[in-house]
């Protein structure tokens, strides 16, 4: 598809990083405030959606490389799972890291606290993972289908 | 060895870790992620062999994820398990066997099967995802886990279905109408799950199965549950999408798609038997499968015998063996009530359908294996189109030989072993049943010999002349699933006693199944 | 014909589902919820997260979770492959 | 009867899906349909996990003395919204592929698959 005015694109360059940064926020916070690694994902991924909009599929190629987001989606989807082997000296999903003292071990506060970061154990590797997965799994939809779209446009009988 | 414990997540986790390595493998050569993925599901194949001499010593595994110990099933006192939890008896590692082995001669099949098309680390990875999801709806304890594996079942062979979409039509419209009745299929499960869910408050098989109180909404969740588990497993009524979704997927994800429906299948037994075992009124719902089975058989061969397509043909027949089996477990079910007819006959029913699945599995799987070399060679599936093949493709006509003769039930091979033990127990239930089963056999031999005569005798066709053997590892594929067929046909009750027997025993006993979670160990 | 057969499968199913809804408990009161309420007491001491559903989504019901990403995966590898040959 | 409306209007919606799944000649109708039907069987999974005047259930900043909302419905329906999401997609691209293959959307038409 087209891209569109030249007004929507200057807006687009202008809002997609924010968009993006606040995806990251809900992804990193996901164990304190509403939100995890599939809110966050699809927030960011929406950006996505934006630029690819406001570019059209056809000349978005420069910026929107799809191979690139495969790679992250493996690599993200790779990391969650070695997070669930790492846990296999107990069991497959155990929680090594909560209330250990390393990273993101501290134990929460029992009851109404305002949250600290460093609490949660596995959770917050395990969104940040999830995060980037749902990320690329977005842009990587939304890319092909839209170039499916130009691609199938053509009645062809077979 | 701290690993032994740890097998079945394990047999799931490698072909999940191997379907992500896929893609990034691929980017390094072509040629790695046809072994990668045989390699992977070898492991898997291993470690459901050694999971299986485990289960029949010990006795059904539990496995909890997160939890402090693999067996906690009830952390700290409480009275119901909180985490999922995958529960291996005999009857759920029977059908692991059954996909284990599908998909690794599967993955064997295409290692030159797929050669031609293009995209060969996504069709390798979908492969992979397919066994994962296969493996996961039949080791799952967990109603809600069961809904996402079936889940990635469907999104996987529906992808798998529509490989081939890019250049023709066909495929696109068999994969829509499968997408179409998975997802239905899929959210009516996951009404059921909101209905129990709802109720119970509990996601754990085995607690609500101790917890059920078969009240009002308990009948409709079951109401829902069983219309679309025998959809899935291309039942009659709702069996429109059986023979496009089998005849236009690629051969070896044919073969693995059967296997596929029998595990949507199992989950309908499993739900029936584990879930509501006593408290459901046996006799009404036994007949109601039965009647399904019925129609299976019977509609399932009529339509068969008019097919030219020699792909639809087997389909066709698909449906129709999947109507013994419900027969089979049908008449077992209607006797659960009353004991002594139990022990007299409704047992040997039981083994008759549950044998009849691996059985029906091995010989159709070999059945489309060869029906894709013939394809693979001729490029044809249209049974008028070809003629003559015997001249050149000695092994695959041999195989096919092996194959019909043991779809059509005879003697040396398994297939007869199973339908011996459907006749013998059905006719003691209602005789006009196992009338209906025999001649549905006669009629299924009678379409083989009509394909047989069409595809492989005749004269040399010139448009023929340069067809050769398939290649090596499509040639294994077939002999593996050959010697199966007629070792299962030479020693059936070697089979049936150790295998066969703990699975039916897992099935009706519902304490076996509720005991092993609630009950500790 | 069809019409009629497809009519009729969707009255029955549509009352099934309408029973239920009829028959389910009233809403806002969840007669049973202990598993629940293990969830909310436990969750912050077990897996320190204050999110209660991030500490089931990740470490109770991780597993899920697990099979969630792969269902996202298997989605993006079909739709890749049913669109391998757009050159574009 | 009064206090399960909202289960009453879910099931309506859920109804709505599977109208339009059964009846609609299009392709495109016959996805929405599916899609009505995930957000009708979300929808139900969060109505079960309501609790009366309850707040969402998570510790930071929330207003202590309050009764919390189930978790459970809410952790299965973030589950079952992605595989919504992926259903969807893959069911675009294939009728996208039939529109390519088959000109038209139309079921009467999309039908080469018979006997």
């Amino acid at each position: 598809m087209k891209g569109m005015s030249r007004i929507v694109k200057t807006v687009t360059n202008f809002v997609y990083g924010f968009i993006i940064i606040f995806g990251f926020y809900i992804i990193v916070h996901g164990h304190l405030t509403p939100g995890g690694g599939f809110q966050g994902g699809a927030v960011a991924g929406s950006a996505f959606a934006l630029l690819l909009v406001s570019y059209g599929s056809l000349n978005s190629k420069k910026f929107l490389k799809d191979d690139i987001f495969s790679l992250f989606e493996n690599f993200g989807l790779t990391l969650f799972i070695i997070l669930g082997f790492s846990g296999l000296g107990i069991t497959f999903f155990y929680n090594f890291l909560a209330n250990s003292g390393g990273w993101f071990g501290d134990a929460a506060l029992i009851g109404v606290n305002p949250g600290d970061m460093n609490t949660g154990g596995v959770i917050p590797l395990m969104n940040i993972a999830v995060g980037l997965e749902v990320l690329s799994a977005f842009g990587v939809i939304v890319l092909t289908m839209a170039r499916g779209a130009e691609f199938t446009k053509k009645k062809e009988k077979s | 060895m701290s690993l032994s414990n740890h097998i079945p997540i394990l047999i799931i986790a490698i072909p999940l870790l191997a379907a992500f390595l896929v893609p990034l493998v691929s980017r390094i050569n072509k040629q790695a992620t046809g072994i990668l993925t045989t390699l992977a599901l070898g492991v898997s194949l291993i470690l459901t062999i050694v999971l299986t001499a485990k289960i029949l010593s010990v006795g059904p595994q539990v496995y909890v994820f997160g939890a402090t110990s693999s067996s906690l099933t009830l952390p700290s006192g409480l009275k119901f398990p909180i985490r999922i939890m995958l529960e291996v008896d005999a009857m759920s590692i029977f059908m692991g066997i059954i996909t284990a082995v599908v998909s690794f001669l599967g993955a064997i099949y295409s290692l030159s099967f797929i050669k031609k098309y293009d995209g060969v680390d996504k069709y390798y990875s979908l492969l992979l995802l397919l066994t994962v999801g296969m493996f996961g709806m039949e080791f799952t304890g967990d109603i809600f886990n069961f809904f996402v594996f079936l889940e990635i079942a469907s999104i996987a062979s529906v992808a798998l279905i529509s490989f081939r979409g890019i250049d023709f039509g066909e495929p696109a419209e068999a994969g829509f109408k499968y997408m179409v009745v998975s997802s239905i299929s899929a959210l009516m499960v996951l009404f059921a799950v909101g209905i129990f869910y709802g109720q119970y408050d509990l996601l754990n098989f085995a607690a609500i199965a101790s917890v059920i109180k078969y009240s009002q909404l308990d009948k409709i969740a079951l109401g829902l549950l069983i219309p679309v588990l025998a959809m899935k497993a291309g039942a009659v009524p709702m069996h429109m999408w059986t023979p496009d979704a089998y005849s236009e997927a690629p051969a070896p994800i044919t073969m693995i798609l059967v296997a596929a429906s029998q595990a949507s299948l199992y989950a309908l037994f499993r739900v029936v038997f584990s879930l509501y075992n006593i408290s459901l009124n046996a006799l009404t719902i036994g007949w109601i499968i039965i009647i399904f089975g019925l129609l299976s058989m019977f509609i399932g061969v009529t339509m068969a015998i008019v097919q030219k397509d020699i792909k639809r043909l087997m389909a066709y027949h698909a449906v129709s063996q999947t109507g013994y089996m419900l027969l089979g477990v049908g008449v077992g079910l209607a006797v659960l009530a009353n004991p002594e007819a139990l022990k007299d006959y409704g047992i040997t029913a039981m083994e008759g359908g549950i044998f009849h699945i691996m059985n029906h599995a091995m010989y159709k799987g070999l059945l489309f294996l060869t029906a894709g070399a013939l394809f693979f060679r001729t490029g044809t599936r249209d049974l008028n189109k070809m003629g003559g093949l015997a001249h050149y493709m000695k092994y695959t006509t041999i195989f096919f030989i092996i194959g019909a003769a043991a779809i059509a039930g005879l003697p040396p091979f398994n297939g007869f072993a199973s339908k011996l033990l459907i006749y013998e127990s059905v006719y003691r239930f209602n005789p006009l049943l196992s009338i209906i089963a025999m001649v549905v056999s006669i009629l299924t031999l009678a379409s083989f010999v009509k394909v047989f005569h069409s595809a492989f005798l005749g004269p040399k066709l010139p448009q023929f002349k340069d067809v050769k053997e398939t290649p090596r590892s499509m040639v294994f594929a077939m002999a593996v699933l050959s010697c199966i067929i007629v070792f299962f046909g030479l020693f059936p009750d070697l089979i049936v006693k150790n295998l066969v027997h703990p699975a039916v025993i897992s099935l009706i006993e519902q304490l076996q199944y509720t005991g092993t979670v609630l009950g500790g160990m | 014909m069809k019409k009629i057969i497809f009519g009729i499968a969707f009255i029955i199913f549509f009352s099934f589902l309408v029973v239920s809804a009829i028959n389910m408990r009233t809403f806002g009161e969840p007669t049973l919820s202990e598993m629940d309420d293990y969830f909310i007491e436990n969750a912050q001491s077990e897996t320190g997260a204050n999110n209660v559903v991030t500490s089931i989504v990740f470490d109770y019901r991780g597993f899920d979770t697990l099979g969630e990403a792969t269902v996202l995966f298997t989605a993006v590898v079909g739709v890749v492959a049913l669109f391998r040959g757009v050159k574009k | 009867m009064i206090g399960n409306l909202a289960y009453v209007a879910v099931v309506i919606f859920i109804g709505l899906g599977i109208y339009s799944l059964m009846f609609k000649k299009n392709l495109i109708k016959i996805a929405i349909g599916i899609v009505l039907i995930e957000n009708g069987v979300n929808l139900f999974l969060i109505t079960l996990g309501y609790r009366k005047g309850a707040v969402a259930p998570i510790y930071t900043q929330s207003p202590s003395g309050q009764a919390m909302v189930l978790p459970t419905p809410q952790a299965l329906t973030l589950t079952s919204i992605v595989i919504g999401i992926a259903t969807t997609a893959l069911i675009l691209s294939i009728a996208m592929i039939i529109y390519k293959h088959y000109g038209t959307l139309d079921t009467d038409q999309v039908r080469r698959l018979k006997g």
